[in-house]
């Protein structure tokens, strides 16, 4: 299946991915408007240290272990790609204790919140890749 | 193939999912004493916070069951497993047969025998829906609750009714709370923090009368009280497979591929005890997450897949009143502190692996830590320093993230 | 306005060829009979034949048919030929005065052979000196055209139509085994009887109906081979293309073919080994003498004529056969009308060659 | 002093209700032009340091941002423009030579623009590229004068080493050094996909890109960088390199700072140690010793590669073409003075060489006459532009075209002409690491093969609408242009007719 790689050697830590995966998850229709005065809250998050970065988002793993440990059920799994239902998750955070990268995080309305390819929002393929400006991040089969 | 399976919880979920990646035709059948649609037994504190209810409590959808094919036998108990016959017998049904069983009885509440408990009109355990249901009808915001026991579940009860009652006082035996999952500075920390929420702590003390609303401590202190919540500990349900000649200690025995001893019944859930890898030794791990890897893992295996659960720890993820704690593995190591504001970090490590963590406060990305007790990751092979700062993936070689990140393989 | 070799002047056109395979010659009224089918193909703006073998008594002798403007270029250019050649017959051309045919120029005839003298003074063949010495007449004697130079061959033509042209030359008196005919439909010209068809040098003829696009790339390159291109239109640049490659290159007409309406390099790469490399080369080598855009052409030459298409066959062209005779021409109608009964006839596919050879080459 | 102030001639426009402080700009502009105040959670910009290169008007993802040419003017004066009177300044205020990179920008004819091609109507067929094959495979070579046959009349192939070309369009001469590591890969997988060629330029060749050999043409130029044995055989083509259009009759300077690491190595020069090119090639100080180099490389290879001698369009380009054409080359490459650079005295750039559709028409025709044209393959380049630039290249009588600033723009060029500055935002003229890899080949490569295929596909229509449907039969073909706005001279240099004629 199509999942997203992240190659560093062409990450140039220009967080755009971050925006653009923040905009994509905001529900609103303008960038300005979606982002504008406010700390983004991303489900992709840069990685930066000696001149070295990349981004880091769901791998939607095979066998998830934050799928498995899922207390309520509201993670699942479904063609490949992990989600969370919030309305079910209590956040409780056994998620973001089994992840092994790290890749779910709290989100700002009280449950957790993960990269979910961008399929439940208006942006249809992931926001982070096509934002990309050096093609460091791939929605590809591999 | 006729698989039976006794339990409708993590477990029992896990072996049924399990079942179905490998056999998608054989016949399942799940008995439980319960009368509910499986539900997620930890969330009964969020229940009565508020955070869910009965309908989002489910842990499957409504069509679960329909949907893996599975005969549901709900608010049935077993009352024997009968090897020869390869059978359990049920109370007021006719014998189920198996080819391969798995049980996944759970726990129970521990309640010590205590003078003067019979004198309590309202007392309860904090396990089941039930439990959780009976205590709701029993406060109101008049009620001042005594509950006994600080550990995971006294104190999830406690954060779930806090609003609901007039106050809340937890007794417990242990100079200190959580005992099982925090070291001293944790415990004082989440300790001031639950108590700056309105709840009193009474500690290394007990309960040596009750007398109806009134119970009189070790110390000679008394403490008046209309609801009484009794969390002193769970015991597991290991009865049906004692009976049938099955091993138990002090839970199920099980090897890695959740088998236990008797054939064809394999076990699975908090009635089990497995390998610790921090430790290295048998214990109960009774986990939610480990319930249901423990059950993926049997159902496979019944259904001729292959698969181990070799990976079990102990682990928690848990929160009071906003405050989040992540804990995982052990702590009798070499242990690198780090405090900052409201964080608390301790990362303890023993030959070269990470072998427990306690993070609270800034519990981001943990799961990385607990990935490197559970591959056992030997820290000379990553930028220790920096994943020591924060959990990251930068610490790790360049290979390494090509793999996990790029799909190199 | 500008005539031929004042601008360049494209044009549409009907064609026909008669050949005789065992070499049984017939004179000219069939080959007249087949271009006058085509009546709508030419505006009357020019027509011609090419005729071999008519020329049996003379056949060691090139024959020069030239056309004067006035009797001064005559004298000049007959004080050319004198200096460098042995001409042993001239003639004033046999024509019939035609109310359909005006304007007529002198038209002269000449059997010539160049002085051995002046071959061993320049150092050249024979053939290339008739080739220069062609040249040089078309160029530099104002008035003087040579239409025609070949040994045992000739080209008639004139402005007006074919059939009226053929007559006018008393065609009927000539017998040849091969006959070429050409009627045009030049799109800007006066009409000059030089820029009629078919376009002859040596005993090479082309009569072409097209129009190429690939002109002034084909053009340019033969000129820097040392013809010039004096009349601007596409005959004449084929017909030098076709002397370069068979007389100058020393390659069979097949081969020739293949430069000029070369296969696609599609084609190419699908071919057996040794025919793809010979393929590649002549392209390579020889890649602007490629001809594109549309064209039907008749080379005629001694003892043979080869019909060719553009590789698009972007121009129609049919072949009929009965016994020993080879019809080919722009319609079959063109080839009913002289011979009903074929054994055989078919289109040939754009770029492949026809080359009919009098008794298999024999000749 | 104040004298040497210059207003700067662009301006940073931010539209601060549009900008959502990301900072993008920020980190992606390596001549630190903005930056964030926190205390304002605001970003500024200095325009001071702008190059205009458009990263940041790029990257910005909500259209913050724009460059506009400032309003702040001189006292206005045809004769002493503001760009005239700066430079007086910076000239006064430094004492040194300007420096400027890419093509000779200033306002002279554009040749191109001023023909125009011919269509078929009626008299002879358009072709539709989409139904019948359409043709642009070019070889590149000397042609044989006389064809041989065998005894069996068999051809003896007696060509001389050829360079196959699918398209006749070739990347030009372009550095490892003046441009990245990425570009240069993104260049030889280009070639290679498109069945073309690219050129080393004066850089030597990384090891990394041996593999591309056979799509690759290896410079030999009078520093002679990364010039060894093993160089020489990977290429496909050997081009000796005696000028360039940006900078005729000059040489080359790669700072000492440009040389590190992989560089070095691949030019065969010390760490930081400066690479000076030397105006002329001192081994070559008349057309014979061209001719001496010539066989040289071609003894040293076996005469199994092609040479291209390139040099650039000057007052008597065709006499010197004429002389390369006889002194044993097999390809003449022509750098028209629009043609770029990494870096060239600007006074050179501007004010040195002729246009390249001059020098083409008059080196193809002065061949001709000669009647040598077949010896040699023509390739022309110096600001090649777009498809129909090369069909009337072609079509004037070249071979195939060499582009490079239109291989740079499709890698993100933006013209900014700094390349000189090493600090390239787009990752193509520098050698900053943290540059360089803003240059992803897998971007680069496929873009210029875009470029090259849209452009195929526009000759390819073009060559239909003339009825021709092989580009050798375009090669030359001058009646297919027109001059439009030309005077009689330029027509006859040219040797096309008026639009009309």
């Amino acid at each position: 299946m199509k999942r997203i790689y992240v190659n560093e050697k062409w990450c140039l830590g220009c967080h755009l991915c971050e925006y653009y995966c923040a905009f994509a998850n905001s529900g609103k229709n303008d960038m300005v408007k979606a982002l504008k005065n406010i700390t983004i809250n991303p489900r992709i998050r840069i990685e930066e240290h000696n001149n070295v970065s990349f981004a880091v988002s769901c791998r939607h793993c095979e066998e998830p272990l934050c799928v498995k440990s899922c207390i309520t059920g509201a993670l699942t799994i479904k063609d490949g790609v992990i989600s969370v239902n919030s309305d079910k998750c209590v956040g409780c955070y056994t998620c973001i204790l089994s992840c092994p990268y790290g890749c779910i995080s709290p989100s700002d309305q009280g449950a957790i919140q993960k990269c979910e390819l961008c399929v439940k929002n208006a942006g249809g393929s992931p926001a982070c890749v096509k934002g990309c400006p050096n093609k460091a991040i791939e929605w590809v089969e591999r | 193939m006729n698989y039976v399976i006794i339990g409708n919880s993590a477990a029992a979920i896990g072996c049924v999912e399990g079942i179905r990646q490998v056999d998608k035709k054989g016949k399942i059948t799940i008995i439980s004493d319960e009368p509910h649609h499986t539900y997620s037994r930890p969330l009964i504190s969020y229940l009565l916070l508020g955070k869910t209810d009965e309908e989002r409590m489910k842990y499957r959808s409504d069509s679960f069951y329909e949907d893996k094919n599975v005969t549901a036998m709900l608010g049935v108990t077993v009352t024997k497993i009968d090897t020869d016959k390869r059978c359990v017998e049920l109370e007021g049904e006719k014998p189920v047969k198996y080819d391969r069983l798995l049980v996944a009885t759970g726990s129970r509440a521990f309640i010590p025998p205590m003078e003067g408990l019979d004198t309590v009109d309202k007392k309860f355990t904090f396990m089941k829906l039930d439990d959780a249901k009976a205590l709701e009808d029993a406060i109101n915001e008049n009620s001042r609750v005594l509950i006994i026991g600080a550990g995971l579940i006294g104190l999830k009860c406690a954060e779930g009714i806090n609003d609901r009652v007039q106050s809340i006082e937890v007794v417990d035996l242990a100079d200190r709370i959580l005992p099982s999952i925090l070291d001293e500075t944790g415990s004082a920390m989440v300790q001031k923090h639950i108590e700056d929420n309105g709840i009193k702590f009474t500690l290394s003390d007990s309960v040596a009368q009750f007398d109806k609303n009134t119970a009189t401590l070790k110390s000679g202190k008394v403490i008046e009280f209309d609801v009484l919540v009794i969390a002193v500990g769970v015991r597991p349900n290991t009865q049906l497979v004692a009976q049938a000649g099955g091993a138990v200690n002090r839970g199920i025995v099980t090897d890695d591929r959740c088998r236990t001893t008797l054939k064809n019944i394999y076990s699975a859930g908090d009635c089990t005890e497995s390998l610790d890898i921090t430790t290295g030794q048998e214990r109960i791990l009774a986990l939610l997450p480990n319930a249901y890897m423990q059950g993926e893992t049997a159902g496979i295996d019944m259904a001729g897949g292959q698969k181990l659960y070799d990976k079990a720890m102990p682990m928690n993820a848990i929160g009071f009143f906003g405050l989040h704690i992540i804990t995982a593995g052990s702590y009798n190591g070499e242990a690198a502190v780090i405090q900052s504001g409201n964080s608390y970090k301790k990362l303890v490590t023993a030959d070269d692996t990470l072998i427990g963590y306690i993070m609270i406060g800034d519990v981001a990305r943990a799961g990385i830590y607990t990935a490197l007790i559970r591959e056992k990751k030997p820290l000379s092979s990553i930028d220790f320093d920096l994943i020591k700062e924060k959990p990251q993936l930068m610490a790790f070689s360049k290979r390494e993230r090509a793999k996990t990140l790029g799909g190199l393989r | 306005m500008l005539r031929e070799g004042e601008v360049r002047i494209p044009a549409g056109c009907a064609i026909s060829g008669i050949i005789a395979k065992d070499g049984e010659k017939f004179n000219g009224e069939d080959i007249i009979k087949s271009i006058s089918v085509m009546r709508d193909r030419s505006n009357g703006l020019g027509g011609g034949f090419a005729a071999y073998g008519i020329y049996p008594e003379f056949k060691d002798y090139y024959a020069f048919h030239v056309f004067y403007d006035s009797t001064k270029a005559k004298e000049d250019c007959e004080a050319y030929i004198n200096k460098y050649f042995e001409t042993v017959s001239m003639s004033k051309m046999p024509t019939r005065q035609m109310k359909e045919i005006t304007d007529e120029p002198l038209i002269w005839r000449y059997f010539v052979r160049p002085l051995q003298y002046t071959l061993f003074q320049k150092q050249v063949a024979e053939d290339e000196f008739v080739f220069q010495s062609v040249m040089f007449i078309n160029v530099n004697i104002d008035g003087a055209f040579v239409f025609s130079s070949g040994k045992d061959m000739g080209a008639f033509k004139a402005v007006g139509f074919p059939e009226d042209v053929g007559e006018y030359y008393r065609l009927e008196e000539y017998e040849g085994y091969c006959w070429t005919a050409h009627g045009r439909y030049p799109t800007n010209t006066p009409g000059w009887w030089g820029g009629a068809h078919p376009f002859a040098m040596l005993d090479c003829s082309v009569v072409h109906n097209g129009e190429i696009s690939s002109y002034d790339a084909n053009r340019r390159y033969i000129e820097m081979m040392g013809y010039n291109c004096t009349l601007q239109t596409d005959t004449e640049a084929i017909t030098y293309i076709i002397d370069y490659l068979v007389r100058q290159q020393g390659m069979t007409y097949e081969d020739a073919a293949s430069v000029m309406a070369a296969p696609f390099w599609s084609t190419i790469e699908s071919m057996p080994k040794a025919q793809r490399e010979k393929m590649t080369y002549l392209r390579n080598a020889f890649a602007s003498m490629l001809i594109t855009g549309p064209f039907s052409i008749l080379v005629g030459f001694t003892g043979g004529l080869m019909a060719l298409n553009d590789r698009l066959k972007l121009r129609s062209m049919v072949i009929g056969e009965r016994k020993n005779k080879v019809y080919i021409a722009s319609e079959e109608a063109a080839i009913r009308v002289i011979q009903p009964d074929l054994d055989n006839i078919w289109a040939p596919k754009g770029g492949e060659p026809v080359v009919i050879r009098v008794n298999g080459g024999a000749l | 002093m104040p004298i040497d102030f210059l207003y700067p001639e662009y301006e940073v426009i931010r539209d601060n209700t549009r900008c959502i402080t990301c900072r993008v700009c920020e980190r992606q502009c390596a001549n630190e032009v903005h930056h964030y105040d926190k205390e304002l959670n605001m970003m500024f910009s200095d325009e001071s340091k702008c190059v205009v290169c458009h990263r940041c008007v790029s990257l910005c993802p909500t259209r913050a941002l724009k460059i506009v040419k400032t309003d702040n003017t001189f006292k206005e004066n045809a004769n002493w423009t503001g760009d005239a009177i700066t430079e007086v300044y910076r000239q006064a205020g430094t004492g040194g030579v300007l420096l400027s990179s890419m093509g000779n920008p200033k306002p002279y004819p554009i040749y191109w623009d001023k023909m125009l091609i011919n269509a078929s109507q009626v008299t002879n067929p358009s072709i539709d590229p989409l139904r019948e094959p359409m043709e642009t495979r070019t070889f590149l070579g000397k042609k044989p004068t006389k064809v041989e046959y065998d005894q069996k009349g068999g051809i003896i192939n007696n060509l001389t080493p050829q360079l196959d070309l699918k398209v006749p369009i070739m990347f030009s001469a372009m550095s490892y050094g003046s441009i990245s590591y990425n570009a240069h890969e993104s260049l030889a997988r280009a070639a290679k996909e498109l069945g073309t060629f690219y050129n080393t330029g004066e850089g030597g060749l990384h090891k990394d890109f041996y593999k591309y050999g056979k799509n690759t043409i290896v410079q030999v130029a009078s520093g002679r960088f990364g010039v060894y044995k093993d160089y020489l055989e990977q290429g496909s083509a050997i081009e000796i390199k005696i000028g360039q259009g940006a900078k005729p009759g000059i040489g080359g300077h790669l700072p000492g700072a440009k040389i590190v690491g992989d560089i070095s190595k691949t030019r065969m020069i010390p760490e930081g140690s400066d690479a000076i090119s030397p105006a002329p090639h001192h081994d070559i100080y008349s057309i014979e010793d061209l001719r001496q180099l010539v066989y040289s490389l071609k003894e040293a290879t076996n005469y199994k590669k092609p040479v291209i001698v390139k040099i650039a369009a000057v007052h008597n380009v065709a006499a010197i073409a004429s002389g390369i054409a006889r002194g044993g080359a097999d390809i003449i490459a022509i750098d028209g003075y629009r043609g770029g650079t990494g870096a060239a005295p600007t006074r050179i750039r501007d004010n040195v060489g002729i246009p390249i559709e001059l020098a083409l028409a008059s080196v193809d025709q002065r061949l001709r006459d000669e009647g040598i044209r077949g010896n040699v393959s023509v390739v022309v380049g110096g600001s090649v532009r777009n498809s129909a630039d090369i069909v009337k290249a072609i079509a004037l009588g070249a071979d195939a075209v060499y582009i490079g600033t239109s291989a740079l723009l499709a890698l993100g060029c933006h013209q900014c002409r700094s390349c000189q500055t090493g600090r390239c935002n787009w990752g193509i003229a520098t050698q900053r690491p943290e540059l360089v890899r803003r240059l992803n080949p897998n971007i680069g490569y496929e873009r210029l093969v875009n470029l090259v295929h849209a452009w195929e596909h526009e000759i390819k229509e073009m060559m239909g609408g003339m009825g021709i449907n092989s580009i050798e039969a375009l090669r030359g073909n001058r009646l297919m242009l027109r001059g439009i706005g030309l005077n009689e001279k330029e027509l006859s240099i040219l040797g096309i007719k008026h639009a009309g004629e």
